[in-house]
């Protein structure tokens, strides 16, 4: 699936090892706030890695940063083999980002929304509806508007979309939050299934018993720096 | 990998006009504004004369001023759950976000312009011959895609702003004047008001075509720069 | 913090240059001399009277409002071009639309006291006036985005792009509404004062044309500066805010 | 005579307005630069 994805090399960093993510330094901002103050991480292919921190610790900034649409103000960041500095739009057709709100037309049923994603990527009706089947949406589900649905299900058609979109990268901030039991099982399950499919994933939660269990390292973010990788 | 920019265009114009067929809101609600406002001109006005004659303009005016609210109900669809940052993450070009807007609106724009000329003809007794009639129906074409074009632009730069409600009718207001004034003066000649013969309304259409033309290629490649952070 | 400190020269909050403190000097005894030829030493004129007097504080600033926007729509693409972007065309372009607002709402002020005395109201549906107008709204629209706040950079593309969206704009309006002036030739009253000046009244009005553009010099250097002060203040705030940050982790 | 005070009023308005658009403008670059070191000034 993600063969037909070129990977970019670069000479000067060290993208040849097939990081996906490498942040160096970076500095992001909210308004004039440095919502990070230099931070540092590299992420491999196929990596479930979970970002732990208190709120405002800068979690979500660097998903957003990552997924191009906060500007790298100092330091280099490359994403899927894109320099963050200079070509922030490019990444953008990498990388699915999933923050506070999913992206969804509530009033749009279930298919619709995950089949325009789908058009907007150029997929065909049985990819979308192979996405569909992943999240568990095909059936009753899928001609559900999606003001009707519980946070879960809109959560789950959200990702729906990712799959979809055949994203390399995804970011997923508090993926966790207003699922119930059954709903976090089957996020997990989903998770696990994409990166044995080849995506890599990075989940920042501050629901650790939970999120804990699916990563497979994690990093702690604080004052906008992360703690414990690289350097 | 990636779609075709008119593709992706023609998916989002038809994702918004699917969204507007589920929830009625222009149907239900711009639309009936649109009316309203030209029966609160006949009880202001109050004179089937003055009505006859300012019919024309005031179809347009009802035509502006719903163009704010279709334009604002465009984007907060789009903003409303993140959709529109879902789609800049998702690398979808500005110009195809832009083309599928303008287009979506433009339809929309085009059933509320019928619907007013249609309140003009009962509630102002405005009078269309053929000829006339044909020249409406350009009139309302291309004004219509002129006033979908701006108001696509000057709405999405307004759409994740706070006072968006008052930002956008500041910068799109001044914009149209040339879009109020011709499309009136070619409605004054279709109407064949104050006996204006229907041959001296299509002059009037270079200079909405001039607009429509500059807005829609000038908008197109504006909108990125304007919308994206 | 301590405002109550009036004294202007402290060297600590100097705004001015030498260059700006002669050019101040030279626009006020400028604007006395302006005055005072306007008000009494040029004479009335044959057809508008005494109000004629009111001519030379308005046409130059209307002129000057125009220069502003044309400045504004300069910088705007030196901006917006690669080899040239430079914050300090966008705060040009910012400072020169703040005054042009100014100007212009001055001169539509003093326009409708002429237009009173001389046609009799206050305004007109004249092309040149109705232009004005929306070139007025226009910018006032234009400054409302500026103020939207995001990075300098973002603050400078987007108000950039607006800007020339307004040139393009402006010569769209003013056909249209000629051609639809052109349709009411009973309400042009301006055209018909066909005003044949004597020396003196021309070379006061091109007296005033120079104060006001010197006045606008130092307004668009003063107000710059701000600007440019401001935006300093910002990333000095980011470096300490950054250091800041870090110094958290222990 | 009702054309005096639109003749005086309009000088009046002309530099009122500029008078206090410059003053609100040295004010506030004098607040600012306060905080700007004078090596930093962008003039100088």
């Amino acid at each position: 699936m993600s063969g037909a994805q070129p990977i970019v090399t670069s000479a000067a960093d060290g993208a040849a090892t097939g990081s996906v993510v490498e942040l160096i330094d970076a500095v992001a901002l909210i308004g004039s706030f440095p919502a990070l103050a230099g931070a540092s991480l590299r992420v491999e292919r196929g990596e479930i890695l979970l970002l732990r921190g208190p709120n405002g610790a800068g979690k979500t900034s660097l998903l957003r940063l990552c997924a191009g649409l906060l500007p790298l103000e100092r330091g280099s960041a490359s994403v899927c083999g894109v320099d963050l500095a200079t070509d922030r739009e490019l990444v953008r057709a990498h990388v699915g980002i999933i923050g506070h709100t999913n992206g969804l037309y509530h009033d749009l049923t279930v298919a619709e929304n995950v089949g325009f994603w789908g058009r907007l990527s150029g997929a065909t009706s049985a990819e979308v509806h192979e996405a569909m089947q992943r999240m568990g949406l095909d059936g009753r589900l899928s001609g559900v508007r999606v003001s009707k649905l519980s946070a879960g299900q809109r959560r789950r058609t959200a990702l729906a979309g990712l799959v979809a979109r055949r994203a390399e990268l995804w970011l997923l901030d508090e993926p966790h939050a207003g699922l119930d039991a059954d709903g976090r099982d089957e996020l997990d399950r989903v998770l696990r299934a994409a990166a044995a499919a080849g995506a890599t994933i990075i989940v920042a939660s501050h629901e650790l018993e939970r999120a804990g269990g699916l990563a497979t390292r994690q990093v702690e973010i604080v004052a906008g720096q992360v703690r414990g990788d690289l350097r | 990998m990636r779609s075709g920019t008119l593709a992706v265009a023609r998916a989002i114009a038809r994702r918004d006009l699917l969204v507007e067929w589920r929830s009625r809101v222009v149907t239900n609600q711009v639309i009936p504004f649109a009316v309203l406002v030209m029966v609160m001109f006949a009880f202001a006005l109050d004179s089937d004369a003055v009505l006859e004659r300012v019919a024309p303009g005031l179809v347009w005016l009802a035509t502006i001023f719903s163009v704010l609210f279709l334009t604002a109900r465009s984007f907060a669809v789009e903003t409303a759950d993140g959709a529109l940052d879902a789609m800049r993450s998702a690398g979808v070009n500005p110009v195809a976000i832009f083309l599928g807007k303008s287009v979506a609106v433009a339809v929309q724009l085009l059933v509320l312009d019928v619907a007013l000329v249609v309140a003009a003809v009962v509630l102002y007794r405005a009078d269309v011959s053929l000829g006339g009639g044909v020249l409406l129906v350009t009139t309302i074409l291309v004004a219509t895609t002129g006033l979908a074009s701006v108001a696509t632009l000057y709405g999405g730069l307004a759409a994740g702003t706070k006072g968006r409600e008052t930002l956008l009718p500041l910068l799109l207001l001044p914009v149209v004047a040339p879009v109020l004034i011709g499309a009136t003066r070619a409605t004054e000649s279709a109407f064949g008001t104050n006996g204006i013969a229907v041959s001296e309304g299509w002059p009037w259409l270079g200079l909405l075509a001039v607009f429509a033309v500059l807005f829609s290629v000038v908008g197109a490649v504006a909108f990125g720069p304007l919308v994206d952070e | 913090m301590t405002a109550s400190t009036a004294t202007t020269g402290r060297p600590d909050r100097v705004t001015g240059t030498p260059f700006t403190r002669a050019l101040g000097i030279v626009t006020l005894v400028g604007v006395l001399w302006l005055s005072w030829f306007g008000l009494f030493v040029t004479p009335a004129d044959v057809n508008q009277g005494e109000s004629v007097r009111i001519m030379y504080a308005h046409v130059p600033g209307a002129w000057l409002a125009y220069l502003a926007f044309v400045v504004t729509g300069i910088s705007s693409a030196a901006y917006l071009w690669r080899r040239t972007r430079s914050l300090t065309w966008d705060r040009i372009a910012g400072a020169s639309a703040e005054i042009g607002v100014l100007f212009m709402g001055i001169s539509l002020v003093t326009g409708s006291l002429w237009g009173r005395l001389t046609w009799g109201t206050f305004w007109t549906w004249d092309a040149r006036l109705t232009t004005t107008a929306f070139l007025f709204v226009t910018y006032v629209g234009y400054l409302a985005v500026r103020n939207l706040g995001g990075s300098h950079h973002q603050r400078a593309r987007r108000s950039a792009v607006l800007a020339l969206l307004a040139v393009l704009e402006i010569p769209l309006v003013h056909f249209s509404v000629e051609l639809w002036n052109s349709l009411h030739q009973e309400a042009s009253v301006a055209g018909n004062t066909d005003v044949t000046m004597d020396g003196l009244m021309l070379f006061t009005l091109f007296l005033g044309v120079i104060v006001f553009t010197l006045m606008y010099v130092w307004l668009l250097l003063h107000r710059q500066r701000a600007l440019a002060l401001q935006d300093l203040v910002d990333d000095t705030g980011l470096d300490l805010a950054i250091a800041a940050r870090r110094a958290e982790v222990g | 005579m009702d054309d005096l005070g639109f003749i005086v009023g309009s000088y009046a308005v002309t530099l009122v307005a500029v008078g206090l658009f410059a003053w609100s403008v040295v004010r506030r670059s004098r607040r600012l630069a306060e905080q700007v070191p004078p090596e930093d000034r962008p003039w100088t």
